[in-house]
């Protein structure tokens, strides 16, 4: 262990990266399952690792092929990235223990290698992104998770995932290209990659044109792959007929690890530097992150599909997730990337109890699952659970993160109280989306009589393991609170 | 003097040029690709000596050979079009 | 003098570019941005890059144009629905455009040499690569060494779009019989390509080994090497039909070069790591680490060449083996 | 020294045929009046001016590694000029293209 | 004169807009898909007009150049070639989409395929 210690950024990225190859030739259903899900436990149990390290001394760095920054590639691991490490590769775990009967019944056993190498491609990509500590780096990282992310999801039994899917490539390439836009102006006038030597750089040019372009390509394209509000089409669709396992891994993390980007970006390279940008970045974030809390919850209150109503909620999340960063004070970003944990859990845990559901009915719509309660207690009971997180109930973890939104909002200034009424709001809203699935599934008659089993075991039981971590860091939110606040002081650290 | 030449042959893909964009016939365009073609193979083969790196001639080859296999890869498109059609028209559509 | 052929290769690429927006022929569109792939590589030519020029010629103009082809084949050869949104596109593009034009006025000078991009980190590259690596071919030794991380992203980006394409053309659902289709013959009927081409390909085999091993002296490397050899081939499989084509390198060995090229290259970092450097620290791969930089950058760019080669190939006959419309 | 003057003028002739040859096949696969004779006009002189140009550049380059490439370049545009030519014409006559159709129809509107 | 060298930049925007006004107007995917490849086809533009250096070579040593040659910058032109490798797996994945589509609906216009989905 202690000879892989200093390694362990770089092992972080090329543990799953590798074995993608070597799962492509395993050529046997099973066999790749197991691999897979073997090489994301080890990949969490590096991110562990790191959590560990990076408690004890905040910042590892690592020289990629040893040559020094900024003309190598430099890793860099702190308490954000391993926020976020902690959120991907939990997800991924998660949702591959409890993959293996789903993912039968979508794909044929003869792609499933090719499915799985995929998987592990977009793991590897987006730690990639997580570890990474150079602007070009990250758009090469960006865009394997983003097309290991279209295989994927393209993997959907109905045909309606291709045209999604076809949208999401094309938005998600757009975004991509402006971030590399963006990057290439700030290339040119400060003749460097390497963030931290950018954030150095960047200040004798600050207030010269290119530099502002570059600000705003970069936060349009970041926001384009975040789903930021005006900005979500590609979501929803994409979201709903991906393959249920899929979508538990991607709605959890693939937003979140763009607004990681973004937020890194802000406020490591521009923030610092950039007369007013604090105040033009709140201006802009902050009305977009309003509406998409109203519509989004509006739209999902409305919404008969179950996918699509919780893809619609996860824009309203984001919407949160944003709001908070748009205050630019340590309360806010705090709260901001602390929810950006705790609706991971919860989601993940809404659409694992969704895949469940997925095992006996095969359109997730709201007719099709009146009364199922009676047949599938355990899935009902974790979906209202994990539904309980979402909205805020106390005692669970989407309690905490929402709770810390609106003290930071309150302390925020005169419209704070108004902010304050807008998270409220909206959570009374979530408790009617997710009151409507509860109503129909315990309250109403079944459509017919057909014997639906409960869902198998093993799925249940990471379904279980979901709902339980959802209160276990709502009682114990220590862990997540420490690291989201100390990410918070580094991010906040680089304000002048 | 080497411009002389450069001019004429810059000039020619223009030429070239129109004559894939106004077609009329599939045909036309790619006589004018392969044309166009050409011409850049001739082109980089003269600025090579132009910016004295004749060294960089691979490049004209490597040109000279992907237009080759494109210009071969569209009648193929063709004629496998065309067989398909006569197959249609044949057992009917 | 210069400028002005930039100028007028310029002014050629604006106007295929509209050109290929603006004709409703699939086809013609396809052919008309293999034009534009050709005329951006003399581009990058004049402005002295010579192994981007290379690459965009065999990528660009060689291999998307013969996908897209392939594409097309099986889809349709005329868009027959008008654009829709003109007004918002307009309105997205032209701010666009406007943001682009105001960040110009601030620019450095075109190719001033005092241009902060040319002082802070290019001239270390340049010093270095001739004393720590000690190749000819600076971007060779930039892509392999200093930022080798990057291009072993960049193999698995193309590995990640192999293996996509494997999976979504490999779907049963729906999609007609996998069997190759009779037709695909090949240019068998045409005697006289058929003869001239069989007898250029031994000798765009060979050019394609040089390009692969003579990268670190001139212009070329894996990519482009593995862009021709996959040239090469698609024009095999063109002139003999796709049935001696995959006989010639069936589909299970090319599975197999996708795979292996990419673990090359990881296994190479693998191996610098297990022999005490960081990873893909070539220089402990011998005693001089002179000489373990060169080992690593020829081990590794025959990695990309061949995940490159294998992937092309694969997408190729993925789109080839598919029964047509 | 005489020599080195006959080389160049020498070359500076065989630059500038080759030029015109090239030019004169651009204007004729521009301006002649069907597919058959536009395609005689690019073909014959793709031939033609690659021969010229690239002579009078060997000769200014003198024997160098740099002339062999060229010598390779040119006996391959040599070769597949006119195979793609030959190709592209007989591609075009079996889809029914004919000479006397001063603007030849688009094959897809031929069913 | 300025203006001249400015030409480059001018010509990298407008390819933009070009290409970006393709993806976003039109219907057909694969004319979607040419637009996209138009659109990264300008970022490169950009990218290798930036590292050029007046008087400059490309950065590829050789004993025939002098010794105070200025040299291009190569680090603009290695991350171009990631790039390149990065647009055409896009566009490779985005044909088999396309295929996949037409397979499924018939058709490869968007439109058409709203109505059928509508349906």
């Amino acid at each position: 262990m202690s000879a892989l210690q200093p390694h362990l950024p770089a092992l972080q990225v090329i543990v799953p990266m590798l074995s993608a190859p070597l799962v492509l030739l395993l050529r046997d259903r099973g066999l790749s399952w197991a691999a897979t899900t073997l090489v994301s436990l080890c990949s969490f149990a590096l991110a562990v690792a790191l959590c560990l390290e990076v408690l004890a001394d905040h910042r590892i760095l690592y020289e990629m092929g040893s040559w020094p920054a900024p003309w190598g590639i430099e890793l860099g691991v702190d308490a954000f990235s391993v926020l976020l490490l902690l959120v991907v590769n939990g997800a991924s775990s998660l949702a591959l223990l409890g993959a293996m009967g789903s993912i039968d019944r979508d794909i044929e056993g003869e792609r499933q290698p090719l499915f799985y190498a995929a998987w592990l491609l977009a793991l590897a990509g987006l730690n990639g992104i997580l570890v990474t500590a150079d602007a070009f780096n990250i758009f090469v990282f960006m865009e394997i998770s983003a097309l290991a992310s279209y295989v994927i999801v393209s993997a959907g039994p109905n045909r309606r995932v291709l045209p999604a899917v076809f949208k999401y490539l094309i938005m998600g390439t757009i975004g991509a290209t402006f971030y590399l836009i963006g990057v290439g102006l700030i290339y040119l006038m400060t003749g460097t990659l390497n963030l931290a030597d950018m954030e150095l750089r960047i200040h004798e040019v600050a207030d010269q044109k290119p530099i502002l372009v570059a600000a705003g390509f970069i936060t349009i394209g970041l926001a384009l792959k975040a789903a930021v509000f005006p900005l979500h089409g590609w979501l929803p669709n994409a979201y709903t007929y991906a393959p249920n396992m899929v979508t538990v891994f991607l709605a959890a993390c693939a937003t979140k690890v763009s607004l990681y980007i973004l937020l890194r970006f802000d406020f490591f390279v521009f923030q610092p530097n950039l007369a007013g940008h604090d105040i033009q970045f709140a201006y802009f974030l902050m009305p977009l992150s309003l509406l998409a809390i109203l519509v989004a919850s509006t739209v999902a209150m409305f919404e008969p599909n179950l996918k699509r109503l919780l893809a619609w909620s996860s824009i309203a999340q984001i919407g949160y997730i944003t709001l908070g960063a748009s205050l630019v004070s340590l309360a806010g970003i705090t709260a901001s990337l602390l929810h950006m944990f705790n609706h991971a859990l919860a989601k993940s845990a809404l659409f694992l109890a969704l895949a469940c559901l997925g095992m006996s009915v095969r359109r997730l719509r709201l007719e099709n699952i009146g009364g199922i309660a009676r047949q599938m207690p355990w899935t009902m009971a974790a979906f209202v659970l994990a539904g309980l997180s979402l909205i805020g109930v106390p005692g669970t973890a989407g309690f905490i993160s929402k709770w810390y939104l609106i003290s930071a909002a309150y302390e925020s200034g005169p419209w704070g109280i108004a902010l304050v009424g807008v998270i409220i709001i909206s959570s009374l809203m979530a408790v009617v989306y997710i009151w409507r699935v509860v109503e129909v599934a315990y309250f109403s008659k079944p459509a017919d009589t057909v014997e639906i089993a409960e869902a198998p075991l093993p799925l249940l039981l990471v379904t279980w393991i979901a709902v339980a971590l959802n209160f276990y860091f709502g009682l114990a939110a220590s862990l997540p609170l420490d690291l989201s606040r100390t990410a918070a002081l580094i991010l906040m650290g680089h304000m002048p | 003097m080497y411009y002389a030449v450069t001019f004429a042959v810059v000039i020619t893909m223009g030429l070239a040029l129109i004559r894939a964009i106004i077609g009329p016939s599939v045909y036309d365009r790619v006589l004018a690709m392969n044309m166009l073609g050409t011409k850049t193979v001739l082109l980089l083969s003269v600025i090579a000596f132009v910016f004295g790196r004749p060294d960089f001639l691979d490049l004209a080859l490597a040109y000279a050979l992907i237009n080759f296999i494109g210009v071969l890869a569209v009648l193929e498109f063709f004629q496998d079009r065309a067989a398909r059609r006569a197959a249609n028209d044949e057992t009917g559509p | 003098m210069t400028i002005i052929l930039s100028i007028f290769l310029l002014t050629m690429l604006v106007i295929t570019a509209v050109a290929i927006v603006r004709i409703r022929n699939l086809f013609a569109a396809v052919m008309l941005s293999g034009i534009f792939s050709l005329l951006l590589a003399a581009n990058f030519f004049l402005l002295d890059a010579a192994d981007v020029a290379l690459t965009e010629a065999a990528v660009g103009a060689g291999i998307s144009t013969v996908l897209f082809l392939g594409a097309l084949a099986m889809t349709a050869e005329t868009e027959h629905s008008s654009s829709t949104n003109r007004g918002i596109a307009l309105i997205v593009t032209t701010t666009t455009l406007l943001a682009l034009i105001y960040a110009t006025f601030d620019k450095p000078a075109f190719g001033d040499p005092a241009a902060p991009i040319h002082q802070h980190v290019a001239p270390w590259y340049l010093e270095t690569t001739r004393e720590a690596i000690d190749i000819p071919n600076v971007v060779t030794a930039v892509l392999g060494s200093f930022r080798g991380y990057d291009t072993l992203g960049e193999v698995f980006v193309v590995f990640t779009a192999g293996i996509g394409v494997l999976f979504m053309l490999g779907a049963r659902s729906g999609g007609p019989k996998r069997a190759i289709p009779e037709q695909t013959e090949g240019l068998r009927h045409y005697q006289v390509p058929r003869i001239v081409g069989r007898m250029l390909i031994p000798f765009i085999l060979l050019f394609a080994l040089y390009v692969q091993f003579h990268g670190e002296y001139s212009p070329g490397g894996g990519f482009q090497a593995g862009a021709i050899f996959a040239a090469a081939m698609i024009l095999y499989a063109l002139l003999e039909g796709e049935k001696r084509a995959l006989h010639a390198l069936p589909q299970k060995l090319l599975v197999f070069l996708i795979a292996g090229g990419a673990l090359l290259y990881g296994g190479v970092g693998v191996v610098t790591m297990l022999l005490g450097g960081n990873f893909l620290d070539y220089s402990v791969l011998a005693d001089d680490p002179v000489k373990g930089q060169q080992m690593g950058l020829l081990v590794i760019e025959a990695g990309v060449g061949i995940t490159v080669t294998g992937v092309l190939l694969s997408i190729y006959h993925a789109f080839a083996a598919r029964d047509k419309f | 020294m005489s020599l080195e003057i006959l080389l160049d003028s020498a070359s500076w002739l065989l630059m500038t045929a080759g030029g015109a040859f090239v030019f004169i096949g651009g204007l004729g696969a521009l301006r002649m009046p069907d597919l058959y004779t536009r395609m005689h006009a690019a073909s014959v002189t793709d031939s033609i001016g690659p021969v010229l140009i690239i002579f009078g550049i060997i000769l200014q380059a003198g024997f160098t590694l740099a002339s062999i490439k060229l010598i390779a370049i040119l006996l391959f545009l040599l070769v597949t000029g006119p195979t793609a030519s030959n190709a592209l014409a007989s591609a075009a006559l079996l889809a029914g293209t004919r000479t006397d159709q001063a603007t030849p129809l688009e094959p897809e509107r031929k069913q | 004169m300025a203006l001249l060298e400015l030409y480059h930049y001018w010509v990298f925007a407008v390819l933009l807009m070009i290409g970006f006004y393709a993806v976003i107007a039109k219907l057909n995917l694969i004319k979607k898909l040419i637009g996209l490849s138009l659109f990264q086809a300008a970022v490169f533009l950009l990218y290798i007009s930036m590292g050029k250096v007046s008087g400059g070579t490309a950065p590829v040593f050789s004993e025939m150049l002098p010794d105070d040659q200025l040299f291009s910058n190569p680090l603009p032109q290695v991350l171009i070639l990631t790039a390149i490798v990065v647009g055409i797996s896009t566009v490779a994945l985005g044909l088999g989409m396309i295929v996949r589509i037409k397979e499924e609906y018939g058709t490869i216009e968007e439109n058409e395929i709203q109505e059928i989905d509508r349906r």
